[in-house]
């Protein structure tokens, strides 16, 4: 599935930023992380992480809306260690709310790289798995997957927050798995992701990684 | 061989001066057809000669020669002219044909072209000798009128249409005044039968009823218009606008010299009119002063000043011959005498030379160093600074009014010599403020031959000679008070060396100099000398970070440190005193030494126009620094006066009997309390503060703000031990003085919350932190005092390594603004460690040293139950937070500028007294005992011991502290979570990233400026009670000089420059002085 | 001698980490207690027990961190060194010398002093970070704290003239002997006072903008995560409880066993909770000048509570 | 309203004066004019709310048709002012000069329709879209489907449904999809 297209040398240009700029951002690679050498800690701390999923609150789309009563009284995500958190680099787990533009996409990435690992992404909605009703708009993104790992997919247009809840369950079983290592599988294959991604965000002003 | 020195003894007496001067007078026109130079000659050995009998003859006089008394025409007294010549005569001859000598170098080059010119100028010399000499009615008035008519003459010498009508105006006010005088003297002549003046003294009582009073009325008023009283001085102020400068500074000296002796003279004739003599002596003085702030014109502003001088003399002496203290004459006559003679005619020559009309236009002068420290001179002793001969006649003067507690007299002394200071040193201001490139008129370079400066050159050191010979009078320590000047005058000679090499020398000097100085001083004396010279040296190693040349730089410090030592070793006042005004002076002018990015106006208006300044970034520091010198003179004047109050009560100058002022005890230490507090910058009085560290030399600042700012706490200290305990004041003045303190906290932190000068910010918070100390010492209680003193180590541990910080955070960004720098953390990590450390230990957090001030500080306050004091003071050290967070947050932290990515870290000179610093302050923290037990031995003298020690801790009657153990603990508490996270890092990937790798809403940031948060931090405090610190001290002194400047401009209008209008001002101040002084009921 | 005195001071040491290790819990489980009551007050079931726990261990597991310069590394420490001496030098339950920690070493000054140890750590690391809302968010908590500490300050002071004592210790073995004995009967001007300075030391709402989780992402520890954040989650238990038990002390006559503590601070820290779910958030100058009004005067009416009444 | 319309239509020869709703008025005006007309409707007559104004695509007839919709707060009612341009002369004056706000509106047209705004602030920044670089995107020429297609990617196994066809055969299986 990933074909090496871009470069793999140790450092990012940041090509897309100007001279001045690139003194200010770090061109670290990001790293890939072992599991603890020891299972048991291992699986303890997947325990811990797969209860407490900290959501990243930011709504990128129309599926944001969704997320709203998951904290009420009617489905009280509290209950599965969900929390909202306003900042990606506490947040664990980060939730596209359905169609994703491409001026959103960009934001997406950045927070996404923002955040720290473990991290999870929900896909939530038809649209990020095949563009949905917007298969054929101008500013779209068809298959989410294609920029950053999707660890789990909602369908539906538009799903409602039971089985988003559902889903989150599901995100918690997978993850006591071990499941859940798209933040590798990202940092594997960076090159790979990073020229889809400038392939459709035309005006990458931004640092090659977000850290 | 016999017969010839008889000849040369008898040409040697004073009579030979007429001789001389009418021989060769009439000499010179026939020499000058035959050889210019010859006459020119013979006119300046003439003009020797005379100075050599006055001198000759002075001394044999002092030596123990009687009076002598010359007769003319061979017959005694009455019945002929005599005239004598006894000590006070010969002094005044003296140093009148001294003055005339060096004035007629200064004015050769114009004398020499008319042979009349020279013979005039003798005739005029004459005159002034004869008005002195001569105790004959009638032949003073001819003195007066052959002076009249040869200063005249030599006015009409310049032929401008200016000088013309101001000769014309001088020659009829003259007359008129010659007019009234003549009368006067027929009258009495009417009444007692004769001319003489021992006679007419003799046969007082014959000068009776209406025509004794208008007799000796017209006399008076003869006298005293011709020494130019407010406001029938017009066209006085003409002559001295329009003369040139040789013949003004005769008129000036000379001429009123002359007419002063002849008033005294007459004096014992008019115990009736004292008073108003006084009165109007001390309303010309004043008003004088107050008409010389608004001028600008450099002659007339001398003018007034002359005026005034004349007026502050003619209130002098009345008061002490209504005093009956003629034993005081000398000294207080004589040193205003000579100070204002000497001063004021180095004064007008310069002038001349410089030749600039408008005091604006004197900074052509600035690069001229010979000429800037002529002036300094000649203004620093028209003052009144010490060490010049006016000093030491002021104090006298007012310790003697004070022990006639004739305050209401001193008070306008005061503020007429505060005035005259204010304006004189605006000039100085002027001559300093060197011009900025972009400047548009810029004067040209004045270009002075040396030989034109030795005149004035002469009288700089005659005044010091003066000076020295007066401090012999005066009972004090010769070698104590001068040994800082002789210093900065030995520095001074090396100026010329590397800077390193002088500074090196300099610090050593100062430290071998103070050592022996303070090595046998003990209790709180011996403690501050630890701090004031040790301290000082530590911070002034710091500035070998300068590789500029800093002329004068290190002269003056040095004169400032030993200044400290000789305060600190100050027996009596009046030592203390000198000091004093010594640092002061010396302190000031290191001020001025400050940056001069730019020319401003530095005119007197206060308030920092932050908006403006920004703008402008106008950077300039001769305006802070003329501030600072009023504010200086200001507080020295509230200690002089306090020394007088305590000085009537005990008639003595020693500090260890200041307590026993009796019932002035309250008064004496509530002004010397607010002299000190002024120095301190004290609330409401701290509006010279901030400007003047914020615009002094960046490492001068330090040492202003942590060694100088400590000789206001050793006074208030040494006050409240001599005057607070002993006498056991009352608990009032102390209170306030307490208010006063938690006030200066809280304002001060409150100011320094907004600011966003860098250099600004850390000096109101020195202010701040110098608050709770003055309440420290107010509290008089052996913890409160412990307090005091040992936060008075810890600000100067703090502000000293703050102010260098900040000097190298300047140093290396060239930027005041704190929004304009920003992340520095990465290039200076070494600077941020020093100053965080200097934080915690200000802000008082566990467990650095201020914790130990502030519980000391807090548990005396509740034991004297000061409890409202003690919640502001809670809260004003939480303010404390708000700026010392900025300060760390803004200039080290967040985003890093692009164009500060390269600095580096700054120089280590000034890191190593920064670390020296610290590491005293980390011996402090953990172990305050060792300190304590010093202050408490210093204090037990005066206040018994409270502190209880249990082991480590120490106990108070509501709180304990143990230092070490909370410096183990915290430390414990630190380093147990640091190996924590270390461990959890290991585990971890952790990228060091750079500083654009921030959440920023999804988006990226754009520019470091837009990403730091600095500009107007505290926007919503400000919004909250910001309204409590909007700059109302600042509004108010700025009124005060507004109005000060209005009520002077008011006070002109009698000059309209009109000859009709000033003669019938004449007549009608004749009119006048007969009505008070009760004309109509004859 | 040496050690006996080393033994001695290594038990107090021991001593020490188990109140640490209780305050800690317990700070945590009553976190989450409160965050259940709030929940079921809204309907809702809410977080199990376990969830502060969870949510801290999962802090220290994440795999991937970032540094933005010493600093930023040092600022939690600090937060929680600050949290750690805090509780060290107040004394937990009365006439308990295994739990009276080291308050031998200070008195109520140097605890009150020492609460800004942490914050101005913290402040510092977050400062830098460079991130614009951390500075943002430090400056109007330090502002709401100057004003806080006034009437704080005055009820603190009123309650030294009471006793006449600044040590913990002195201050509740005066309030023993019965509820009547307590500071917030004999001296409830001040216990007033200090109960709304109290509301904004807590930092919930009103008074709590300089959080404000939505403007500007939760303040200055927004660039916090995984172990950083974990530190300042275990301090926000420890330091709130510690707070809590400091009130307890001064006002509500101590404790004499954990039970007692328990249900004290919890009825102490509700009264912020219920002021807080019930009203809305003040703007930063609107809080300053709250508490420049009426709780100053509040204050200063203890204090001529204390000299005219109790004392006289 | 009618002497207005009147009035207009005589200074400023309007055309097309059609009321299509009870208190909404539309009318065409020619593109010289329209900015004059625009400031007598906000100065004299009382419209001083610009709604919005937008763009419509007529590729048969080879313009863009630009709406300006007015609102006059005291008599309540709006104006619909449309104004042909040429699709080979898409240009406009800007009336930000008018209403500061429109700018915006400017800017987006610029951006979805290409037509320009000379003078107008920021206008040629990007609006919605960054790093656009085909046509712009509302231009009926412009082919979406293909666009994304080729740029986004098409995931295999998608399969489209008519849906009113579909949802009948998921109601209503036994039939055939048949609602009989």
């Amino acid at each position: 599935m990933f074909k090496k297209t871009l470069n793999t040398e140790d450092t990012l240009k940041n090509s897309g930023l100007t001279d001045e700029e690139q003194q200010l951002f770090s061109n670290a690679r990001p790293q890939a992380y072992e599991p603890y050498p020891i299972k048991a800690v291992e699986d303890f701390a997947n325990w811990a992480r797969a209860n407490s999923l900290w959501i990243l609150a930011f709504g990128t789309g129309c599926g944001a809306i969704e997320l709203r009563p998951l904290m009420t009284a009617r489905f009280d995500a509290n209950r599965f260690g969900v929390a909202g958190r306003p900042t990606p680099r506490q947040s664990s787990v980060f939730v596209i709310g359905g169609y994703a533009s491409v001026k959103t996409l960009k934001r997406i990435i950045r927070s996404y790289e923002q955040m720290q690992g473990p991290k999870f992404v929900i896909a939530l909605g038809i649209c990020p798995v095949n563009g949905g009703m917007y298969f054929d708009s101008y500013n779209t993104v068809n298959q989410f997957d294609q920029y950053l790992p999707v660890d789990l997919y909602i369908t539906g247009c538009m799903p409602r927050p039971e089985v988003l809840v559902a889903g989150i369950m599901e995100l918690q079983k997978k993850i006591k798995a071990g499941e859940c290592n798209g933040a590798n599988l990202y940092v594997e294959n960076f090159d790979w992701y990073k020229s889809n991604q400038k392939k459709v965000i035309k005006n990458w002003d931004m640092p090659d990684y977000n850290w | 061989m016999v017969a010839t020195t008889d000849t040369i003894d008898i040409f040697l007496q004073p009579l030979g001066i007429y001789i001389l001067a009418l021989g060769v007078g009439f000499l010179i026109p026939l020499v000058y057809r035959v050889n210019r130079n010859s006459a020119i000659l013979v006119f300046f050995t003439a003009l020797l000669i005379m100075i050599v009998i006055a001198g000759l003859n002075l001394l044999a006089i002092i030596n123990g020669a009687s009076v002598m008394d010359i007769e003319t025409a061979g017959i005694k007294p009455p019945f002929s002219i005599n005239l004598r010549f006894g000590l006070f005569e010969g002094a005044c001859v003296l140093a009148v044909n001294t003055v005339a000598l060096l004035g007629a170098w200064h004015y050769l080059p114009r004398l020499k072209q008319h042979a009349a010119a020279l013979l005039l100028y003798l005739i005029l010399v004459m005159g002034i000798n004869g008005m002195v000499m001569t105790r004959d009615l009638f032949n003073l008035f001819i003195f007066i009128e052959i002076t009249s008519i040869a200063t005249y003459a030599l006015i009409g010498m310049e032929r401008t249409a200016k000088g013309l009508a101001a000769g014309f105006k001088y020659i009829m006010a003259t007359s008129i005044a010659s007019a009234f005088y003549l009368l006067g003297t027929i009258f009495i002549y009417y009444q007692t039968g004769t001319l003489n003046i021992d006679d007419i003294i003799a046969n007082q009582q014959l000068i009776i009823g209406p025509i004794g009073f208008i007799a000796t009325l017209f006399i008076l008023t003869g006298l005293l218009i011709e020494l130019k009283p407010y406001p029938a001085n017009g066209w006085g102020l003409d002559v001295y606008e329009t003369a040139p400068g040789g013949i003004a500074s005769l008129i000036s000296v000379g001429v009123s010299a002359g007419v002063f002796f002849a008033l005294y003279k007459v004096l014992p004739i008019m115990d009736l009119y004292l008073t108003s003599i006084a009165f109007i002596g001390g309303f010309t003085f004043l008003i004088s002063n107050f008409i010389g702030l608004k001028q600008e014109n450099t002659k007339r502003l001398l003018g007034y000043s002359s005026i005034g001088q004349m007026g502050l003399l003619t209130l002098v002496i009345a008061l002490l011959v209504q005093l009956d203290a003629s034993a005081h004459i000398p000294l207080i006559i004589g040193g205003l005498f000579i100070n204002h003679l000497f001063a004021k005619a180095g004064l007008f020559w310069l002038a001349a030379i410089v030749d600039r009309k408008n005091i604006k236009d004197w900074s052509s002068i600035a690069k001229h160093p010979s000429l800037l420290i002529l002036l300094c001179i000649l203004l620093t002793a028209l003052v009144g600074l010490p060490p010049f001969p006016g000093f030491w006649a002021k104090w006298e003067l007012v310790m003697l009014l004070a022990s006639e507690q004739l305050f209401g007299w001193i008070t306008l002394i005061l503020i007429g010599s505060l005035l005259e200071a204010v304006y004189l040193f605006r000039w100085f201001s002027y001559a300093r403020n060197v011009e900025s490139s972009e400047s548009v008129e810029k004067p040209a370079e004045v270009s002075v031959s040396f030989l034109q400066q030795i005149p004035i050159f002469i009288t700089g050191l005659l005044l010091f000679a003066i000076a020295y010979v007066m401090s012999r009078f005066m009972n004090v320590d010769n070698q104590l008070i001068y040994f800082p000047l002789m210093a900065g005058f030995a520095i001074w000679l090396i100026d010329r060396l590397n800077v390193r090499v002088k500074s090196l020398i300099m610090l050593l000097a100062v430290s071998i100099g103070g050592y022996f100085l303070t090595k046998d001083l003990e209790g709180i004396n011996k403690l501050f000398s630890y701090l004031l010279i040790g301290g000082g040296i530590l911070v002034s190693f710091a500035t070998l970070y300068r590789h500029d040349d800093r002329k004068g730089f290190y002269p003056l410090l040095s004169v400032l440190l030993l200044s400290l030592a000789t305060l600190l070793r100050a027996q009596t006042s009046l030592e203390f005193f000198f000091a004093w005004e010594l640092m002061a002076l010396s302190s000031y002018l290191l001020v001025m030494l400050g940056r001069n990015k730019q020319n401003c106006d530095p005119g007197i208006r206060l308030g920092n126009d932050q908006k403006n300044d920004q703008k402008y970034n106008q950077i300039n520091a001769i305006k802070p620094a003329l501030i600072y010198l009023l504010f200086s003179l200001a507080s020295a004047y509230f200690i002089l006066v306090g020394f007088a109050v305590s000085y009537s009560a005990t008639g003595n100058y020693f500090l260890f009997s200041l307590g026993d002022s009796g019932t002035s005890t309250t008064l004496a230490f509530s002004l010397l309390a607010i002299g000190f507090i002024i120095k301190i910058g004290g609330f409401g009085l701290h509006i010279w503060l901030p400007e003047v560290y914020a615009e002094a030399d960046d490492d001068f600042t330090a040492i202003l703000s942590s060694v100088v700012s400590k000789a206001g706490i050793f006074g208030l200290i040494i006050i409240a031990a001599h005057l607070g305990v002993r006498a056991d004041i009352g608990l009032n003045p102390a209170y306030v003085l307490g208010w006063i303190g938690i006030l200066t906290a809280t304002f001060g932190a409150l100011m320094a919350v907004f600011q966003e000068d860098i250099k600004r910010l850390v000096a109101y918070s020195s202010m701040g932190q110098l608050g709770y100390i003055v309440t420290g010492v107010a509290l008089m209680s052996h913890l409160g005092w412990v307090s005091a003193m040992y936060m008075t180590v810890n600000h100067f541990l703090f502000k000293g390594i703050l102010f260098l910080s900040v000097a190298g955070v300047i140093l290396r960004t060239n930027e005041r603004f704190m929004y304009k720098m920003g992340g520095l953390i990465k290039n200076m990590p070494v600077t941020f460690t020093f100053t965080m450390i200097a934080i915690i230990a200000m802000s008082g957090v566990p467990p650095l040293s201020g914790y130990g001030g502030k519980w000391m500080f807090f548990n005396a306050l509740m034991d004297k139950g000061w409890y409202w004091i003690a919640a502001l003071a809670f809260f004003s050290s939480a303010v404390a937070f708000l700026y010392m967070f900025r300060l760390l947050q803004t200039v080290f932290l967040g985003q890093r500028k692009l164009e500060h990515r390269k600095l580096r870290e700054a120089p280590v000179i000034l890191l190593i007294p920064q670390g020296i610093l610290i590491a005293i302050i980390f011996v402090i923290s953990a172990y305050p005992k060792i300190l304590i037990d010093v202050i408490s031995t210093a204090i037990d003298p005066w206040i018994s011991n409270t502190l209880v020690w249990k082991g480590t801790a120490m106990q108070a009657h509501y709180g304990y502290w143990d230092a070490p153990l909370i410096m183990a603990i915290i430390a414990g508490a630190w380093i147990a979570p640091l190996i924590l996270l270390l461990l959890f890092a290991k585990t971890m990937k952790v990228q060091k990233v750079e500083q654009f790798n921030i959440v920023y809403a999804a988006e990226r940031p754009r520019r470091p400026e837009e990403t730091h948060f600095a500009y107007n931090f505290y926007a919503h405090y400000d919004r909250a009670i910001g309204f409590v610190v909007r700059p109302r001290a600042t509004a108010f002194w700025n009124a005060v000089i507004e109005w000060t400047h209005s009520f002077a401009a008011s006070l002109r209008i009698f000059y309209n420059g009109n000859g009709q209008t000033y003669a019938l001002f004449i007549i009608m101040y004749f009119v006048g002085l007969f009505l008070v002084n009760g004309g109509l009921a004859l | 001698m040496i050690v006996e005195g080393l033994g001695g001071w290594l038990s107090k040491v021991g001593n020490f980490s188990l109140t640490l290790l209780i305050v800690t819990t317990y700070g945590l489980l009553m976190g989450a207690f409160i965050e259940r009551i709030i929940a079921k007050v809204q309907g809702r079931i809410g977080i199990p027990y376990r969830q502060p726990f969870i949510n801290i261990l999962k802090n220290f597991f994440k795999r991937t961190a970032i540094s933005h310069g010493v600093m930023f590394y040092l600022g939690p420490v600090f937060r929680i060194a600050g949290g750690i001496g805090t509780l060290a030098f107040v004394p937990v339950i009365y006439g308990d010398e295994m739990f009276s920690n080291f308050s031998m070493a200070g008195d109520l000054f140097l605890v009150i002093y020492f609460m800004f140890f942490g914050q101005l750590g913290m402040a510092l690391g977050a400062g830098e970070s460079g991130h614009p809302y951390s500075a943002i968010g430090i400056a109007r908590g330090l502002s709401q704290m100057t004003a806080y500490e006034i009437p704080f300050a005055l009820a603190v002071i009123s309650i030294v003239i009471q006793y006449d004592t600044l040590s913990i210790t002195q201050i509740v073995a005066a309030q023993q002997g019965g509820w009547q004995n307590w500071t917030v009967v004999t001296n409830w001007v001040a216990t007033l006072a200090a109960m709304l300075a109290f509301l904004g030391m807590m930092g919930y709402s009103p008074f709590d903008i300089f959080l404000a989780p939505q403007e500007i992402p939760i303040g200055p520890p927004t660039e916090f995560h995984s172990a950083y954040l974990g530190l300042m989650q275990l301090n926000r238990a420890l330091f709130g409880a510690t707070k809590l038990v400091l009130f307890m002390n001064l006002f509500f006559g101590g404790a004499t066993g954990w039970v007692e503590l328990m249900i004290k601070t919890f009825l102490i820290y509700m009264v912020a909770i219920v002021i807080g779910v019930a009203f809305p958030r003040f703007r930063v100058d609107q809080g300053i000048r709250f508490f420049f009004k009426i709780p100053t005067l509040i204050g200063i009416m203890s204090i001529i509570y204390v000299q005219m009444v109790l004392t006289s | 309203m009618k002497d207005m319309l009147q009035r207009l239509q005589r200074d400023f020869n309007i055309s097309d004066i059609t009321e299509r709703q009870l208190r909404l008025t539309t009318f065409h005006v020619k593109k010289q004019s329209a900015e004059t007309l625009l400031r007598e409707l906000r100065d004299r007559e009382g419209y001083t709310h610009l709604n919005f104004m937008t763009c419509i695509d007529y590729i048969e007839d080879d313009i863009f048709t630009l709406v300006y919709m007015l609102h006059n707060y005291d008599k309540k009612n709006t104006l619909g002012i449309h104004v042909n341009i040429s699709r080979d002369d898409e240009a406009m004056i800007s009336i930000h000069t008018l209403w500061a706000q429109a700018w915006t509106y400017q800017r987006e047209l610029r951006e979805m329709y290409g037509i320009r705004f000379p003078g107008s602030p920021r206008v040629d920044e990007d609006f919605c879209l960054e790093g656009w670089d085909q046509i712009p995107p509302m231009r009926r020429e412009f082919d979406t489907k293909k666009f994304s297609e080729e740029r986004f990617g098409h995931r295999a196994g998608r399969q489209s449904e008519q849906p009113r066809k579909h949802m009948k055969v998921e109601l209503y299986p036994n039939r055939g999809g048949d609602e009989k």
